[in-house]
Protein backbone atom coordinates (compact mmCIF):
# COMPACT_ATOMS: atom_id res chain seq x y z
CA UNK A 1 0.00 0.00 0.00
CA UNK A 2 1.46 3.28 -1.24
CA UNK A 3 -1.28 5.19 -0.03
CA UNK A 4 -2.09 4.91 3.79
CA UNK A 5 -4.15 6.47 6.73
CA UNK A 6 -2.76 6.25 10.18
CA UNK A 7 -3.53 7.13 13.79
CA UNK A 8 -0.35 7.12 14.95
CA UNK A 9 2.36 9.95 14.31
CA UNK A 10 3.62 9.89 10.85
CA UNK A 11 7.78 9.11 10.86
CA UNK A 12 8.72 10.82 7.42
CA UNK A 13 12.19 9.50 7.50
CA UNK A 14 11.14 5.89 7.91
CA UNK A 15 8.77 6.13 4.79
CA UNK A 16 11.23 8.13 2.65
CA UNK A 17 13.52 5.00 3.22
CA UNK A 18 11.29 2.53 1.36
CA UNK A 19 11.75 4.34 -1.80
CA UNK A 20 15.32 5.54 -2.35
CA UNK A 21 16.94 3.94 -4.99
CA UNK A 22 20.42 4.19 -6.62
CA UNK A 23 18.47 4.99 -9.84
CA UNK A 24 16.41 8.22 -8.15
CA UNK A 25 18.53 11.26 -8.03
CA UNK A 26 15.52 13.62 -7.08
CA UNK A 27 13.55 13.70 -4.10
CA UNK A 28 10.72 15.55 -3.41
CA UNK A 29 8.45 15.68 -0.23
CA UNK A 30 5.56 17.70 1.02
CA UNK A 31 4.20 17.61 4.18
CA UNK A 32 1.12 19.57 5.72
CA UNK A 33 1.74 20.74 9.87
CA UNK A 34 -1.83 20.99 12.09
CA UNK A 35 -1.54 25.30 12.26
CA UNK A 36 -2.40 26.86 15.44
CA UNK A 37 -4.47 29.48 13.53
CA UNK A 38 -7.59 28.98 10.68
CA UNK A 39 -8.81 32.28 9.42
CA UNK A 40 -8.07 34.18 11.93
CA UNK A 41 -9.16 31.80 14.70
CA UNK A 42 -7.27 30.00 17.36
CA UNK A 43 -6.97 26.55 16.76
CA UNK A 44 -6.91 24.35 19.58
CA UNK A 45 -7.16 20.83 18.15
CA UNK A 46 -8.96 19.03 15.05
CA UNK A 47 -9.83 15.44 14.50
CA UNK A 48 -9.35 14.04 10.49
CA UNK A 49 -12.92 11.80 9.96
CA UNK A 50 -11.46 9.76 6.82
CA UNK A 51 -14.17 7.20 4.94
CA UNK A 52 -11.53 4.91 4.97
CA UNK A 53 -12.11 2.64 2.56
CA UNK A 54 -12.73 4.41 -0.45
CA UNK A 55 -10.44 6.75 0.79
CA UNK A 56 -7.60 4.46 0.35
CA UNK A 57 -8.97 3.78 -2.74
CA UNK A 58 -8.85 6.77 -3.98
CA UNK A 59 -5.50 7.63 -2.76
CA UNK A 60 -4.01 4.41 -4.62
CA UNK A 61 -5.55 5.83 -7.95
CA UNK A 62 -4.06 9.67 -7.20
CA UNK A 63 -0.60 7.66 -6.81
CA UNK A 64 -0.66 5.95 -10.05
CA UNK A 65 -2.38 8.51 -12.10
CA UNK A 66 0.82 10.72 -10.75
CA UNK A 67 3.04 7.62 -12.03
CA UNK A 68 1.53 7.51 -15.02
CA UNK A 69 1.18 11.24 -15.45
CA UNK A 70 4.89 12.03 -14.73
CA UNK A 71 8.36 10.74 -15.30
CA UNK A 72 8.62 9.44 -11.64
CA UNK A 73 10.09 6.23 -9.95
CA UNK A 74 7.95 6.12 -7.46
CA UNK A 75 4.86 8.13 -5.37
CA UNK A 76 3.70 7.73 -1.56
CA UNK A 77 1.64 9.36 0.89
CA UNK A 78 0.52 8.86 4.34
CA UNK A 79 -2.58 10.97 6.06
CA UNK A 80 -3.35 10.76 10.17
CA UNK A 81 -6.69 10.71 11.15
CA UNK A 82 -8.54 10.98 14.55
CA UNK A 83 -7.16 13.82 16.93
CA UNK A 84 -4.47 15.99 16.19
CA UNK A 85 -2.91 19.28 17.94
CA UNK A 86 -1.06 22.02 16.34
CA UNK A 87 2.84 21.40 15.76
CA UNK A 88 1.53 17.52 14.79
CA UNK A 89 2.42 16.35 10.72
CA UNK A 90 -1.23 15.75 9.16
CA UNK A 91 -0.31 14.35 5.93
CA UNK A 92 3.12 13.42 4.14
CA UNK A 93 3.60 13.17 0.55
CA UNK A 94 7.15 12.00 -1.11
CA UNK A 95 7.75 11.54 -4.64
CA UNK A 96 11.73 9.84 -6.04
CA UNK A 97 12.26 10.73 -10.09
CA UNK A 98 15.17 11.03 -11.90
CA UNK A 99 15.01 14.40 -13.02
CA UNK A 100 13.93 16.86 -10.34
CA UNK A 101 11.06 18.65 -12.40
CA UNK A 102 9.23 15.82 -12.75
CA UNK A 103 8.92 14.95 -8.95
CA UNK A 104 8.32 18.55 -7.84
CA UNK A 105 4.95 18.21 -10.43
CA UNK A 106 3.64 14.75 -9.43
CA UNK A 107 4.15 16.10 -5.41
CA UNK A 108 1.94 18.84 -6.38
CA UNK A 109 -0.62 17.12 -8.14
CA UNK A 110 -0.76 14.23 -5.56
CA UNK A 111 -1.53 17.10 -2.58
CA UNK A 112 -3.87 19.32 -4.70
CA UNK A 113 -5.62 16.31 -5.82
CA UNK A 114 -5.69 14.76 -2.21
CA UNK A 115 -7.26 17.52 -1.03
CA UNK A 116 -10.07 17.81 -3.63
CA UNK A 117 -10.85 14.00 -4.00
CA UNK A 118 -10.13 11.86 -1.07
CA UNK A 119 -12.67 11.59 1.27
CA UNK A 120 -11.08 13.40 4.71
CA UNK A 121 -12.69 15.93 6.67
CA UNK A 122 -11.04 18.02 8.98
CA UNK A 123 -13.25 19.34 12.16
CA UNK A 124 -11.63 22.05 14.15
CA UNK A 125 -12.09 23.37 17.36
CA UNK A 126 -10.65 27.07 18.18
CA UNK A 127 -10.12 28.10 21.24
CA UNK A 128 -13.09 30.17 22.37
CA UNK A 129 -14.73 27.05 22.49
CA UNK A 130 -16.63 26.50 19.25
CA UNK A 131 -15.64 24.15 16.68
CA UNK A 132 -16.24 23.45 12.86
CA UNK A 133 -16.28 20.74 9.99
CA UNK A 134 -14.15 22.61 7.54
CA UNK A 135 -15.78 23.61 4.71
CA UNK A 136 -13.98 24.68 1.30
CA UNK A 137 -16.45 25.16 -0.58
CA UNK A 138 -18.22 27.78 1.66
CA UNK A 139 -15.08 29.84 1.55
CA UNK A 140 -14.71 31.90 -0.73
CA UNK A 141 -10.64 32.19 -0.77
CA UNK A 142 -10.11 28.67 0.17
CA UNK A 143 -7.87 28.30 -2.84
CA UNK A 144 -5.67 31.31 -0.41
CA UNK A 145 -6.17 30.26 2.69
CA UNK A 146 -5.37 26.41 2.65
CA UNK A 147 -2.16 25.28 3.23
CA UNK B 1 -35.43 -3.04 0.01
CA UNK B 2 -32.61 -2.68 3.15
CA UNK B 3 -29.85 -0.84 2.64
CA UNK B 4 -27.03 1.23 5.29
CA UNK B 5 -26.32 4.59 5.01
CA UNK B 6 -23.05 6.05 5.96
CA UNK B 7 -22.64 9.91 6.48
CA UNK B 8 -19.54 12.15 7.47
CA UNK B 9 -18.37 15.17 8.71
CA UNK B 10 -21.60 17.75 9.02
CA UNK B 11 -23.78 15.47 7.33
CA UNK B 12 -22.95 13.07 10.49
CA UNK B 13 -23.13 15.95 12.42
CA UNK B 14 -26.89 16.84 10.48
CA UNK B 15 -28.55 13.34 10.99
CA UNK B 16 -26.88 12.41 14.37
CA UNK B 17 -25.62 9.12 13.52
CA UNK B 18 -22.62 8.07 11.84
CA UNK B 19 -24.80 5.14 9.46
CA UNK B 20 -28.18 3.26 9.93
CA UNK B 21 -29.50 0.18 8.22
CA UNK B 22 -33.33 0.50 7.18
CA UNK B 23 -36.11 -0.22 4.62
CA UNK B 24 -36.80 1.92 2.10
CA UNK B 25 -39.27 2.30 -0.52
CA UNK B 26 -36.38 4.92 -2.73
CA UNK B 27 -35.39 3.90 -5.60
CA UNK B 28 -32.46 6.35 -6.21
CA UNK B 29 -29.66 7.60 -4.41
CA UNK B 30 -31.46 11.07 -5.17
CA UNK B 31 -34.61 9.57 -3.89
CA UNK B 32 -33.09 8.48 -0.59
CA UNK B 33 -30.98 11.94 0.12
CA UNK B 34 -34.38 13.92 -0.29
CA UNK B 35 -36.31 11.43 2.01
CA UNK B 36 -33.90 11.82 4.83
CA UNK B 37 -34.06 15.80 4.42
CA UNK B 38 -30.68 16.27 3.91
CA UNK B 39 -30.55 19.02 1.53
CA UNK B 40 -33.27 20.71 3.79
CA UNK B 41 -32.14 24.19 5.54
CA UNK B 42 -29.63 22.13 8.10
CA UNK B 43 -28.20 20.03 5.36
CA UNK B 44 -26.32 20.66 2.24
CA UNK B 45 -27.71 20.98 -1.29
CA UNK B 46 -27.30 18.08 -3.58
CA UNK B 47 -24.28 20.20 -5.86
CA UNK B 48 -21.86 20.32 -2.53
CA UNK B 49 -22.12 16.73 -1.67
CA UNK B 50 -20.88 13.67 -2.99
CA UNK B 51 -22.69 10.27 -2.78
CA UNK B 52 -20.63 7.40 -3.15
CA UNK B 53 -22.37 3.23 -3.51
CA UNK B 54 -20.27 0.41 -2.24
CA UNK B 55 -16.77 2.46 -1.62
CA UNK B 56 -17.24 3.88 -5.12
CA UNK B 57 -17.69 7.75 -5.82
CA UNK B 58 -21.32 7.48 -8.08
CA UNK B 59 -24.11 10.20 -9.53
CA UNK B 60 -27.43 11.06 -7.58
CA UNK B 61 -29.27 9.08 -10.39
CA UNK B 62 -27.62 5.87 -9.59
CA UNK B 63 -30.27 3.31 -8.63
CA UNK B 64 -30.38 1.72 -4.96
CA UNK B 65 -30.17 -2.33 -5.17
CA UNK B 66 -31.13 -4.47 -1.54
CA UNK B 67 -28.25 -4.36 0.31
CA UNK B 68 -26.35 -1.18 -1.00
CA UNK B 69 -23.86 0.80 1.49
CA UNK B 70 -24.67 4.13 0.51
CA UNK B 71 -22.52 6.77 1.79
CA UNK B 72 -23.29 10.99 1.52
CA UNK B 73 -20.47 13.11 1.81
CA UNK B 74 -19.77 16.61 2.21
CA UNK B 75 -16.93 18.50 0.35
CA UNK B 76 -13.18 17.38 1.23
CA UNK B 77 -10.93 18.80 3.25
CA UNK B 78 -8.29 16.52 4.02
CA UNK B 79 -4.57 16.96 3.79
CA UNK C 1 23.41 30.46 8.24
CA UNK C 2 20.56 29.39 6.15
CA UNK C 3 22.99 28.05 3.77
CA UNK C 4 25.45 25.43 4.40
CA UNK C 5 28.16 23.82 3.39
CA UNK C 6 29.21 20.04 5.32
CA UNK C 7 31.61 17.26 4.38
CA UNK C 8 29.58 15.18 7.19
CA UNK C 9 26.63 13.44 5.92
CA UNK C 10 23.54 15.49 5.91
CA UNK C 11 20.77 15.43 8.49
CA UNK C 12 17.13 16.56 6.85
CA UNK C 13 14.74 15.75 9.74
CA UNK C 14 17.38 17.78 11.98
CA UNK C 15 17.25 20.55 9.80
CA UNK C 16 13.83 20.43 9.27
CA UNK C 17 12.86 20.51 13.23
CA UNK C 18 14.79 24.27 13.40
CA UNK C 19 12.56 25.36 10.64
CA UNK C 20 8.59 24.58 11.72
CA UNK C 21 6.81 26.62 13.52
CA UNK C 22 2.74 26.82 14.51
CA UNK C 23 2.49 29.16 11.92
CA UNK C 24 3.58 26.63 9.25
CA UNK C 25 1.16 24.78 7.57
CA UNK C 26 2.94 23.66 4.77
CA UNK C 27 6.52 22.09 4.27
CA UNK C 28 8.21 21.27 0.76
CA UNK C 29 11.19 19.84 0.49
CA UNK C 30 13.75 18.59 -2.20
CA UNK C 31 17.18 16.17 -1.92
CA UNK C 32 19.29 15.59 -4.67
CA UNK C 33 20.79 12.16 -4.10
CA UNK C 34 23.82 10.54 -5.88
CA UNK C 35 23.20 8.30 -8.80
CA UNK C 36 25.10 5.19 -9.53
CA UNK C 37 24.62 6.47 -13.40
CA UNK C 38 25.19 9.15 -15.53
CA UNK C 39 24.34 9.64 -18.86
CA UNK C 40 24.58 5.90 -19.60
CA UNK C 41 27.90 5.82 -17.44
CA UNK C 42 28.52 3.50 -14.63
CA UNK C 43 29.31 6.10 -11.27
CA UNK C 44 31.71 4.81 -9.46
CA UNK C 45 32.04 7.64 -6.78
CA UNK C 46 32.17 11.52 -6.98
CA UNK C 47 33.64 14.86 -5.54
CA UNK C 48 31.94 17.78 -4.91
CA UNK C 49 34.38 20.92 -5.31
CA UNK C 50 33.53 24.26 -3.57
CA UNK C 51 34.88 28.10 -3.87
CA UNK C 52 33.56 27.93 -0.29
CA UNK C 53 33.75 31.68 0.64
CA UNK C 54 32.08 32.96 -2.77
CA UNK C 55 29.57 29.62 -2.69
CA UNK C 56 28.14 30.42 0.88
CA UNK C 57 27.57 34.03 -0.01
CA UNK C 58 25.25 33.27 -3.15
CA UNK C 59 23.88 30.42 -1.31
CA UNK C 60 22.39 32.70 1.29
CA UNK C 61 21.81 35.24 -1.34
CA UNK C 62 19.48 32.40 -3.59
CA UNK C 63 17.41 31.94 -0.22
CA UNK C 64 16.50 35.75 0.68
CA UNK C 65 15.93 36.10 -3.01
CA UNK C 66 13.63 33.27 -2.36
CA UNK C 67 11.90 34.76 0.73
CA UNK C 68 11.41 38.22 -1.06
CA UNK C 69 9.91 36.78 -4.11
CA UNK C 70 7.54 34.30 -2.38
CA UNK C 71 5.27 33.93 0.44
CA UNK C 72 7.04 31.72 2.34
CA UNK C 73 8.25 31.59 6.26
CA UNK C 74 11.51 30.28 5.94
CA UNK C 75 13.57 28.65 3.63
CA UNK C 76 17.13 26.82 4.15
CA UNK C 77 19.91 24.56 2.46
CA UNK C 78 22.23 22.63 2.77
CA UNK C 79 25.15 20.88 0.04
CA UNK C 80 27.51 18.57 1.02
CA UNK C 81 31.14 18.95 -0.18
CA UNK C 82 34.12 16.06 -0.72
CA UNK C 83 33.84 12.66 -1.49
CA UNK C 84 30.27 11.37 -2.37
CA UNK C 85 28.97 7.11 -3.57
CA UNK C 86 25.96 6.26 -5.08
CA UNK C 87 23.07 6.24 -2.69
CA UNK C 88 24.44 9.77 -0.46
CA UNK C 89 22.62 12.65 0.15
CA UNK C 90 24.38 15.93 -1.94
CA UNK C 91 22.21 18.65 -1.46
CA UNK C 92 19.07 19.44 1.05
CA UNK C 93 16.23 22.46 0.45
CA UNK C 94 13.53 23.08 2.95
CA UNK C 95 11.19 25.66 2.75
CA UNK C 96 7.71 26.22 5.22
CA UNK C 97 5.12 28.62 4.49
CA UNK C 98 1.54 29.40 5.38
CA UNK C 99 0.34 28.26 2.25
CA UNK C 100 1.66 25.17 -0.27
CA UNK C 101 1.99 26.84 -3.46
CA UNK C 102 4.46 29.51 -2.49
CA UNK C 103 6.57 26.13 -0.91
CA UNK C 104 6.52 24.46 -4.09
CA UNK C 105 7.60 27.71 -6.20
CA UNK C 106 9.92 28.47 -3.90
CA UNK C 107 11.74 25.11 -3.51
CA UNK C 108 11.89 24.29 -7.13
CA UNK C 109 13.34 28.08 -7.89
CA UNK C 110 16.22 27.85 -5.25
CA UNK C 111 17.56 24.33 -6.73
CA UNK C 112 17.32 25.56 -9.89
CA UNK C 113 18.83 28.79 -8.70
CA UNK C 114 21.66 27.06 -6.34
CA UNK C 115 22.71 24.53 -9.67
CA UNK C 116 23.04 27.14 -12.00
CA UNK C 117 24.76 30.16 -9.60
CA UNK C 118 26.36 28.81 -6.98
CA UNK C 119 30.41 27.78 -7.51
CA UNK C 120 29.99 23.83 -6.83
CA UNK C 121 31.52 21.62 -9.25
CA UNK C 122 30.87 17.76 -9.39
CA UNK C 123 33.76 15.38 -9.95
CA UNK C 124 32.71 11.94 -11.38
CA UNK C 125 34.41 8.80 -10.86
CA UNK C 126 32.78 5.95 -13.45
CA UNK C 127 33.17 2.46 -13.31
CA UNK C 128 35.20 2.22 -16.41
CA UNK C 129 38.31 4.19 -14.29
CA UNK C 130 37.84 6.97 -16.23
CA UNK C 131 36.66 10.52 -14.28
CA UNK C 132 35.23 14.15 -15.70
CA UNK C 133 34.57 17.10 -13.90
CA UNK C 134 30.86 17.28 -14.96
CA UNK C 135 30.26 20.47 -17.74
CA UNK C 136 26.18 20.98 -17.78
CA UNK C 137 27.13 23.57 -20.98
CA UNK C 138 29.15 21.09 -22.75
CA UNK C 139 25.91 18.42 -23.02
CA UNK C 140 23.42 19.56 -25.36
CA UNK C 141 20.58 17.75 -23.35
CA UNK C 142 21.92 18.90 -19.54
CA UNK C 143 18.06 20.01 -18.96
CA UNK C 144 16.91 16.23 -19.78
CA UNK C 145 20.01 15.01 -17.72
CA UNK C 146 20.70 16.72 -14.73
CA UNK C 147 18.74 15.75 -11.04
CA UNK D 1 51.52 43.98 -8.88
CA UNK D 2 51.42 40.85 -6.76
CA UNK D 3 48.20 38.72 -7.15
CA UNK D 4 46.48 35.71 -5.92
CA UNK D 5 44.58 33.07 -8.44
CA UNK D 6 42.20 30.42 -7.35
CA UNK D 7 41.35 27.83 -10.41
CA UNK D 8 38.14 25.43 -9.94
CA UNK D 9 37.51 22.04 -11.58
CA UNK D 10 38.96 21.65 -14.74
CA UNK D 11 40.71 24.90 -14.76
CA UNK D 12 42.40 23.93 -11.57
CA UNK D 13 43.24 20.44 -13.78
CA UNK D 14 44.70 22.37 -16.90
CA UNK D 15 46.53 24.92 -14.76
CA UNK D 16 47.87 21.95 -12.49
CA UNK D 17 47.40 23.76 -9.41
CA UNK D 18 44.66 25.24 -7.06
CA UNK D 19 46.20 28.28 -6.19
CA UNK D 20 49.21 30.37 -6.97
CA UNK D 21 50.57 33.94 -5.98
CA UNK D 22 52.22 36.22 -8.59
CA UNK D 23 53.79 39.36 -9.70
CA UNK D 24 51.59 40.09 -13.40
CA UNK D 25 52.27 43.11 -15.59
CA UNK D 26 47.81 42.52 -16.51
CA UNK D 27 45.42 45.11 -16.21
CA UNK D 28 42.82 43.33 -16.15
CA UNK D 29 41.03 39.70 -15.89
CA UNK D 30 40.75 39.17 -19.06
CA UNK D 31 44.44 39.84 -19.66
CA UNK D 32 45.56 37.65 -16.64
CA UNK D 33 43.06 35.02 -18.07
CA UNK D 34 44.69 34.79 -21.64
CA UNK D 35 47.98 35.68 -20.21
CA UNK D 36 47.77 32.08 -18.53
CA UNK D 37 46.85 30.53 -21.46
CA UNK D 38 43.26 29.27 -20.19
CA UNK D 39 41.18 30.13 -23.37
CA UNK D 40 43.43 27.96 -25.01
CA UNK D 41 42.74 24.28 -27.10
CA UNK D 42 43.13 22.45 -23.30
CA UNK D 43 41.28 25.42 -21.38
CA UNK D 44 37.90 26.94 -21.53
CA UNK D 45 36.16 29.61 -23.93
CA UNK D 46 35.90 33.61 -21.84
CA UNK D 47 32.26 32.45 -22.29
CA UNK D 48 32.26 29.64 -20.51
CA UNK D 49 34.21 31.54 -17.82
CA UNK D 50 33.09 33.19 -14.83
CA UNK D 51 35.55 35.27 -13.20
CA UNK D 52 35.30 36.63 -9.50
CA UNK D 53 37.68 39.24 -7.81
CA UNK D 54 37.59 39.36 -3.90
CA UNK D 55 35.10 36.97 -3.49
CA UNK D 56 32.59 38.83 -5.78
CA UNK D 57 31.53 37.66 -9.43
CA UNK D 58 33.25 40.55 -11.61
CA UNK D 59 33.53 41.03 -15.28
CA UNK D 60 36.37 39.89 -18.09
CA UNK D 61 37.27 43.80 -18.05
CA UNK D 62 37.21 44.39 -14.29
CA UNK D 63 40.96 46.12 -13.88
CA UNK D 64 43.01 44.60 -10.95
CA UNK D 65 44.75 46.11 -7.97
CA UNK D 66 47.22 45.08 -5.47
CA UNK D 67 46.27 42.04 -3.63
CA UNK D 68 44.01 41.12 -5.56
CA UNK D 69 42.70 37.54 -5.06
CA UNK D 70 41.11 36.27 -8.94
CA UNK D 71 39.06 32.94 -9.39
CA UNK D 72 38.33 31.34 -12.46
CA UNK D 73 35.16 29.35 -12.42
CA UNK D 74 34.08 26.37 -15.08
CA UNK D 75 29.71 26.50 -15.67
CA UNK D 76 28.96 25.15 -12.08
CA UNK D 77 27.70 21.41 -11.33
CA UNK D 78 26.49 21.58 -7.77
CA UNK D 79 23.47 20.34 -6.45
Amino acid sequence: MLFALTTEPIDPPALQKKMLSLQAGAFCSFEGWVRDHHLGRGVLSLEYEAYAELALKEGERILSEARSKFDILEAASVHRTGPLQPGDLAIWIGVTAVHRAAAFEACQFIIDTIKDQVPIWKHEFYTDGTDEWVDPASCSCSRLHDH
Amino acid sequence: MKITVLYFAKLKAVRGVSQETFDTPCQTIRELYESLGLNGASGMPHSQVKPAVNESFCGFDTELNEGDVVAFMPPMSGG
